[in-house]
C-alpha cells in the first residue's frame, strides 16, 4: 500500500500544476531558471552557516502561498522524500564536537551547526523543487527545458515518460491488485512470481510502445517530434526573474538575519 | 542512495552537471543517427516501465524484506547504452522533480553514479563479454549478478566521494565507505538476480523483442564503442581533474576526514573556517565562496592561525539566533497573510 | 446463515489525490441475490466493487462481507469467498500462459495438482476455452482475454462473484454465453456494468450509482425502466426496450 | 475521382506467431459510404483495421487507397488521408497534454503556428472538448479519451475515419453524442464494433467477417436482420430490435 500512497501523491502535485494563478501563467522557463539559482546559492552558503538561511525560506513560502498550493501537503511530502540527506548528517553532531559558538552561555558544536544547516538546506532545497512542479507542470517544465536547449530526443523522452507514467502505475497497480486477490498472502509473492509479473509488464510496456507508435505514424509522425511556439517571455517573467536574483543576492551577500537580530536586541533590550 | 542537494556543494554538483550534460547531448546525438524512430516511444514507455515495476515488488527469501527493479542494469541489456543512458537520466529527471528524491543539483551527480556507469562502463566491458551472446540463461544470470554489483559499487563509492569532496559532512571517509558498500553490494546482487529473471523471461516469451531491439543498436560494433570508450575517458579525466583540484583547495572535507581516521588526535577545539579579512570579501563577492583562494595547507597550520567560527562572540550570534527566530516568523506571517486573503478573494 | 451477505454502511472513499469517489454508500445484498450496478462514467462503480473484497478500504464507514466487517486483517480471508473480476482482463492475466494463469488461484488455495488441474480445466469449459490454454494471454484478442479472466476468478469457486463491465469487448455470442453462465451461478453475484440489457438479463435488482452515492436501488426491471431516473444518470432504456423505428 | 476509396484484394495477413489473421478480404468502399465491420472475437477486425492505413502491411494480396497502392513507401502519404482511432485511447493520446495532442497531427503535415491552433480549436469544438484543452490525457475521464482521440484524429482533415470499438466503455450518454458526432462526418467512414446498434445507427452498409475471410457484405439494414448469418457469426440481432417479452 505504500507505493500506491506514493504514486496517489504525484497524482496530487500533478493536479496542482494545473492551477490558474498568476504565478502558474509565468512563462516556465522563468520558473526552471529562478529555480535553478536559487538552489545555487543556498548550497552555496557555507557549511556553518544557520541564520542566514532562514531568509531564503521567504521564496518558496510566497510562492507557495501565491499560487494556492497547500503548505501541509508540501511539509508532508518533504518528510516522505529519502532521508539520505539528513541520515548522513546526524552524524556530524556526535563527530565534530568541537565548540564553535557560545550562545548566552551554551556553547554549540560545529558538528550541531553544520546539521542543522544541513537541515534547513535539505527543508529549502526539496520544499523548492516540488514546488516547481506544483506551479509549472511537467510538460511546462519541459517545454523550458527544450527552450532552453536540452537535446530534444532527451525531452521526448521526458515528454513520454511522464505520458505513460500514470498509466503504466495503475496498470502495475492492477497488477498487483490482481496477484493479491488470487494468493491469499501464502504465496505468490516469491521472486519466481515476481519476474513473470514484471515480464509481463514489460512486454506489454513493448505492445504499448508499439501501439504508440502506429498511432503517432497514423497521425503523420517523420522521426521528430513537433512542437509549437509556446508562449513568449512576457514583461512579469523578467520582473519574476529579476527579482529572485535581487532576492537571491540580497539575502546571500549581506547579513541580513544578523541586522534584523540586532534590531530586535536593540528594541527588546 | 540518491544524492541529495543538501549535502551538495556548488562545485562538486555542477562539475558533474556538466559531465552529465555532456554526456546527454553526446547520447542524444549518437542516438539521433542510429536508431529507427519506432524507438522514441518504446525508450520513454520504458521509462515509465520502471517506475510502474518498483510498485511491483517480491520479498527476498529468508529476510521477509522485499526489494524491487533498479533499473540501469536492465535498461542497458535492452536498450544498448545510449538509449539506456537517455531513459535512465529521465527516470532520475523525474524522480528528482516529481518526488524531489535527490533534487535537482544533485541530478548531475545521480545520472552520473546511477546511468553512466552502468551503460558506459559496465555494460559494455562487463556484462557483454560475461552473457556472450546473451543465449546461455546461466551466463545471463552470471553476468547480471556481476554487472549490477559492480555498477551499484560504483555508484555508491561516488556517493561517498561526492559527499566528502562537498565537504557537508563530517562522516570519515572509511565510515562512510564501510556503511555504504555492503550495503549496495547486497543491493545489487539481488537487483542483478532479478534483472537476470526477467531478461531470461523475455527471451523464453518473446524472443523476436530482444532480437528486434538488439537490431536496432548497433553499439556491439567496437568502432564506436571506441569513440564512446573515449569521450568516456575524457569526461572522467576532467572531472577528475576539477574533482581532485577542488579537493586539494577545500580541506575540510575528504583530507580532513582521513586525517581524522588516521588519529592526528591533536584536533583543535576551534573549528576551521573562512577569516581573514579578504576571506570575508571572498564570501561576500564570489558565489563559490568556499571554494576560491583557500588557503593551500593542512587543518592544523589554519586553525592556529585563525579564531573560531565564526568570530565567536556571543553578541553576533546571538543576533544571529534572534534575527533568525524573527524572519522565520515574519516568512511564516507573510505565507499566512497571503493565504488568509486568498481565501478571502476567492 | 449470514454467509453470503454484503452490507455497505455509509461507506466513504477518498482518493489520496482528494477525488471523493464515494460519498456515503448503503446497502445490502442478501444471499443468492443478483445485483446489477449502474451509473454514468466516473460514478464511483469501479471504486465500490473494489471495496467488496478489500482492495481499498473504505477512509469512513463500514464494509461488511458474511461474518466478517473488512479490515486489513480479515481481507484475506475474505478473499476466498469473493471474486472479483475487474474492468482491464489485461491486467488479471499475469502469468505466461492461459493455464498458468487460471491455475494460480488454486495453486495457492493449496490444492494438489491433480485437483488444480480438473479445476481448470472445468473452469476452462465454462468460458469455452479450453482450446486456448497453451496460448500465452498477450496473443488473445480482447474477447478471448476477458473469457479467461472470468474463468481464473471461476476456478477458485468463490461464494460472492463480483464483476466489473465483464462484457465490454465480448462478441454478442460470447456475451450470452457470459449472461447465461452468470444465470447458473447461485451464490450472489454483483456486475457493474454499461449494458443495461446484460443488467436486465442477469440482475433482479439494481442499484444505481450517481456521485458516489446510491441515488436508486430496487427491483431491475422497475429502475431501469424509470426514464427520467435513467436520463438524470447518463443512462438511457435499455436498448432491448428501446425498440427501433 | 477515386480519391476515397479503400479497396482490398486477396488481402493476407499473417501474425510472426503464425496467427493466419487475415485470409483473402476482399472488398471496395467508395467515397462517402459509411461501413460497419462486425464478427466474433478473433475474427480479425481489429487486424482489418490496421491495415487501412499501413500500420500493418499485408502478407500477401494489395490494399488500395485513393490512387496509392499501400505499401511501405506510400504509406506516409496515405496516412494524411486516412484516420484511424484504434481500440485503446490510452495509447493515442500519448502527448503530455489535450493541445498538444491535438496539434501533433497538424504540426506533423507541416502547418504554420496560427493554422495548427485553429485546426485544434475546431477539432476540440467538434467533440465539445475545448474547455479540456490544457489537462493532461491522464486527468481525463474514460468518455473523454475517446472524444480528444477522436479530435486528435479529426484535426488532420482525414477523408476516411476508421475506428476500432469507439463506444466500448462509454456510458449510454457519452455513446449517444458519439454516434451523433459520427453522423456529422461525412466522408468515408469504417467502423469495427460488437455494438451492433451503433453500426445499424451510424451505418448504412455493413461486412461481417468471420475466420479471417469476409463472410456478407451488403446494407446494414439487410445484414443485421438475418438471423442465420449473424448466429454463424457468433452474433445477434442488434438489441433494439431483439424487443424483450
Ligand atoms: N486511481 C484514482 N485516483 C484518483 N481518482 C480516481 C482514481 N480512480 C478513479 N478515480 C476517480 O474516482 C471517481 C470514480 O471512479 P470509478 O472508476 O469508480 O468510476 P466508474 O463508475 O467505474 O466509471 P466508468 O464507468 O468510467 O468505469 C471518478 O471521478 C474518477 O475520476
Ligand atoms: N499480436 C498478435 N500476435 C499473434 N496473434 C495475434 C495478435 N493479435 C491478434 N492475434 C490473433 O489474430 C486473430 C485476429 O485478432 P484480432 O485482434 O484482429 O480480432 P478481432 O476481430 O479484433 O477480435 P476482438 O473482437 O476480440 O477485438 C486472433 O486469432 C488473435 O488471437
Ligand atoms: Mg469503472
Ligand atoms: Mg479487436
Amino acid at each position: 500500500m505504500t507505493f500506491n500512497r506514493n504514486y496517489f501523491d504525484i497524482g496530487r502535485l500533478d493536479r496542482l500544476a494545473y492551477g490558474r494563478t498568476w504565478v502558474h501563467r509565468l512563462d516556465p522557463r522563468s520558473k526552471v531558471v529562478a529555480t535553478l539559482l536559487y538552489l545555487l546559492t543556498v548550497v552555496s552558503l557555507p557549511k556553518y552557516e544557520v541564520a542566514a538561511l532562514t531568509p531564503f525560506f521567504l521564496f518558496p513560502v510566497l510562492l507557495a502561498a501565491l499560487a494556492g498550493i497547500p503548505a501541509r501537503f508540501i511539509l508532508r511530502k518533504m518528510l516522505i522524500v529519502s532521508p539520505f540527506a539528513i541520515v548522513i548528517g546526524i552524524a556530524n553532531p556526535l563527530l565534530d564536537t568541537r565548540t564553535a559558538v557560545v550562545i548566552a552561555g551554551t556553547p554549540l558544536s560545529g558538528g550541531l551547526l553544520s546539521f542543522f544547516s544541513i537541515l534547513l538546506k535539505f527543508a529549502l532545497t526539496v520544499g523548492t523543487t516540488l514546488l516547481l512542479i506544483a506551479t509549472t507542470s511537467f510538460p511546462g517544465v519541459c517545454h523550458a527545458f527544450r527552450r532552453l536547449g536540452v537535446p530534444s530526443l532527451f525531452v521526448s523522452q521526458l515528454m513520454f515518460l511522464y505520458r505513460y507514467l500514470f498509466v503504466l502505475m495503475e496498470e502495475a497497480m492492477r497488477i498487483v491488485r490482481a496477484r493479491e486477490m488470487r494468493s491469499f498472502g501464502a504465496r505468490g509473492a516469491e521472486i519466481r512470481v515476481y519476474v513473470r509479473l514484471v515480464g509481463t509488464l514489460f512486454l506489454r510496456t513493448v505492445d504499448r510502445a508499439e501501439r504508440i507508435y502506429d498511432a503517432m505514424l497514423s497521425r503523420g509522425f517523420q522521426g521528430d517530434i513537433p512542437t509549437l511556439g509556446r508562449s513568449r517571455m512576457a514583461a512579469a517573467d523578467l520582473l519574476f526573474v529579476a527579482t529572485t536574483v535581487g532576492f537571491l543576492g540580497l539575502f546571500r551577500f549581506v547579513p541580513v538575519t544578523e541586522g534584523i537580530g540586532r534590531l530586535a536586541q536593540g528594541v527588546l533590550g | 542512495m540518491h544524492m541529495a542537494d543538501a549535502l551538495l556543494s556548488p562545485a562538486v554538483g555542477t562539475t558533474l552537471w556538466a559531465g552529465t550534460a555532456a554526456i546527454t547531448g553526446f547520447a542524444s546525438h549518437r542516438l539521433k543517427k542510429q536508431i529507427d524512430d519506432r524507438t522514441i516511444p518504446l525508450m520513454g514507455v520504458l521509462g515509465a516501465f520502471i517506475f510502474a515495476s518498483q510498485m511491483i515488488n517480491f520479498t527476498i527469501p529468508g529476510t521477509g524484506s522485499s526489494g524491487h527493479l533498479g533499473g540501469g542494469m536492465i535498461l542497458a541489456v535492452l536498450l544498448g547504452p545510449h538509449a539506456a543512458f537517455l531513459v535512465m537520466a529521465s527516470v532520475l529527471t523525474v524522480q528528482a522533480l516529481f518526488f524531489a528524491d535527490g533534487g535537482l543539483l544533485a541530478l548531475g551527480c545521480n545520472v552520473w553514479n546511477l546511468g553512466v556507469y552502468p551503460c558506459y562502463l559496465v555494460y559494455p566491458f562487463l556484462y557483454k563479454p560475461l552473457a556472450g551472446g546473451g543465449k546461455s540463461p546461466g551466463r545471463v544470470l552470471t553476468a547480471s549478478v556481476v554487472s549490477a554489483a559492480v555498477a551499484l559499487q560504483l555508484g555508491a563509492f561516488s556517493v561517498v566521494l561526492e559527499t566528502l569532496l562537498s565537504g557537508k559532512s563530517e562522516l570519515p571517509f572509511e565510515a562512510f565507505l564501510l556503511l555504504m558498500q555492503p550495503i549496495h553490494l547486497v543491493i545489487g546482487i539481488v537487483e542483478g538476480f532479478v534483472t537476470a529473471g526477467v531478461i531470461n523471461y523475455v527471451r523464453t516469451a518473446r524472443p523476436e523483442i530482444l532480437a528486434s531491439m538488439a537490431a536496432s543498436r548497433p553499439l556491439g560494433r567496437d568502432v564506436q564503442l571506441r569513440k564512446v570508450l573515449a569521450t568516456f575517458a575524457v569526461l572522467a579525466v576532467v572531472t577528475g581533474g576539477v574533482l581532485s583540484w577542488f579537493a586539494s583547495t577545500h580541506p575540510d572535507g575528504l583530507e580532513w576526514s582521513i586525517q581524522r581516521v588516521t588519529g592526528s588526535d591533536s584536533l583543535p577545539e576551534a573549528g576551521q573556517g573562512i577569516v581573514s579579512v579578504l576571506k570575508r570579501f571572498q564570501e561576500k563577492t564570489a558565489v563559490l565562496p568556499d571554494y576560491s583562494f583557500a588557503p593551500a595547507g593542512n587543518e592544523a597550520q589554519k586553525a592556529e592561525e585563525s579564531p573560531a567560527w565564526p568570530m565567536v562572540d556571543g553578541g553576533t550570534s546571538a543576533a544571529g539566533i534572534v534575527g533568525a527566530a524573527v524572519v522565520l516568523g515574519m516568512v511564516l506571517l507573510v505565507g499566512l497573510g497571503i493565504r488568509s486573503f486568498r481565501g478571502r478573494n476567492s | 446463515m449470514s454467509h453470503h451477505i454484503v452490507e455497505f454502511k455509509d461507506v466513504h472513499f477518498r482518493y489520496p489525490d482528494g477525488t471523493e469517489a464515494l460519498r456515503g454508500v448503503n446497502f445490502r445484498i442478501t444471499h443468492g441475490e443478483s445485483v446489477g450496478i449502474v451509473g454514468a462514467n466516473g460514478a464511483g462503480k469501479s471504486t465500490l466493487l473494489m471495496h467488496i473484497n478489500g482492495c481499498l478500504l473504505p477512509t469512513a464507514g463500514t464494509v461488511t462481507i458474511g461474518d466478517f466487517a473488512l479490515t486489513a486483517k480479515t481481507r484475506r480471508e475474505v478473499r476466498k469467498k469473493v471474486g472479483v473480476v475487474f474492468q482491464n482482463p489485461d491486467d488479471q492475466l499475469f502469468m505466461p500462459t492461459v493455464f498458468d494463469d487460471v491455475a494460480f488461484g488454486p495453486l495457492n488455495l493449496g490444492m494438489d495438482d491433480a485437483a488444480v488441474r480438473e479445476r481448470v480445466d472445468q473452469a476452462l469449459a465454462l468460458v469455452n476455452g479450453r482450446q486456448l490454454k497453451d496460448k500465452p494471454p498477450h496473443h488473445l484478442s480482447a474477447g478471448q482475454k476477458s473469457s479467461i479472466a472470468i474463468a481464473a476468478v471461476m476456478a477458485m469457486g468463490p461464494d460472492i462473484l463480483a464483476m466489473d463491465e465483464p462484457a465490454a469487448s465480448l462478441d454478442p455470442r460470447s456475451r450470452r454465453l457470459l449472461i447465461a453462465l452468470l444465470n447458473t451461478f447461485n451464490h450472489s453475484k454483483i456486475v457493474a456494468s454499461h449494458d443495461l440489457d446484460l443488467i436486465l438479463d442477469v440482475c433482479q435488482r439494481c442499484i444505481v450509482i450517481g456521485g458516489g452515492t446510491v441515488v436508486a436501488d430496487g427491483p431491475a426491471r422497475e429502475i431501469l425502466t424509470n426514464a427520467a431516473l435513467l436520463e438524470a444518470n447518463n443512462l438511457e432504456l435499455p436498448l432491448t426496450l428501446q425498440g427501433r423505428s
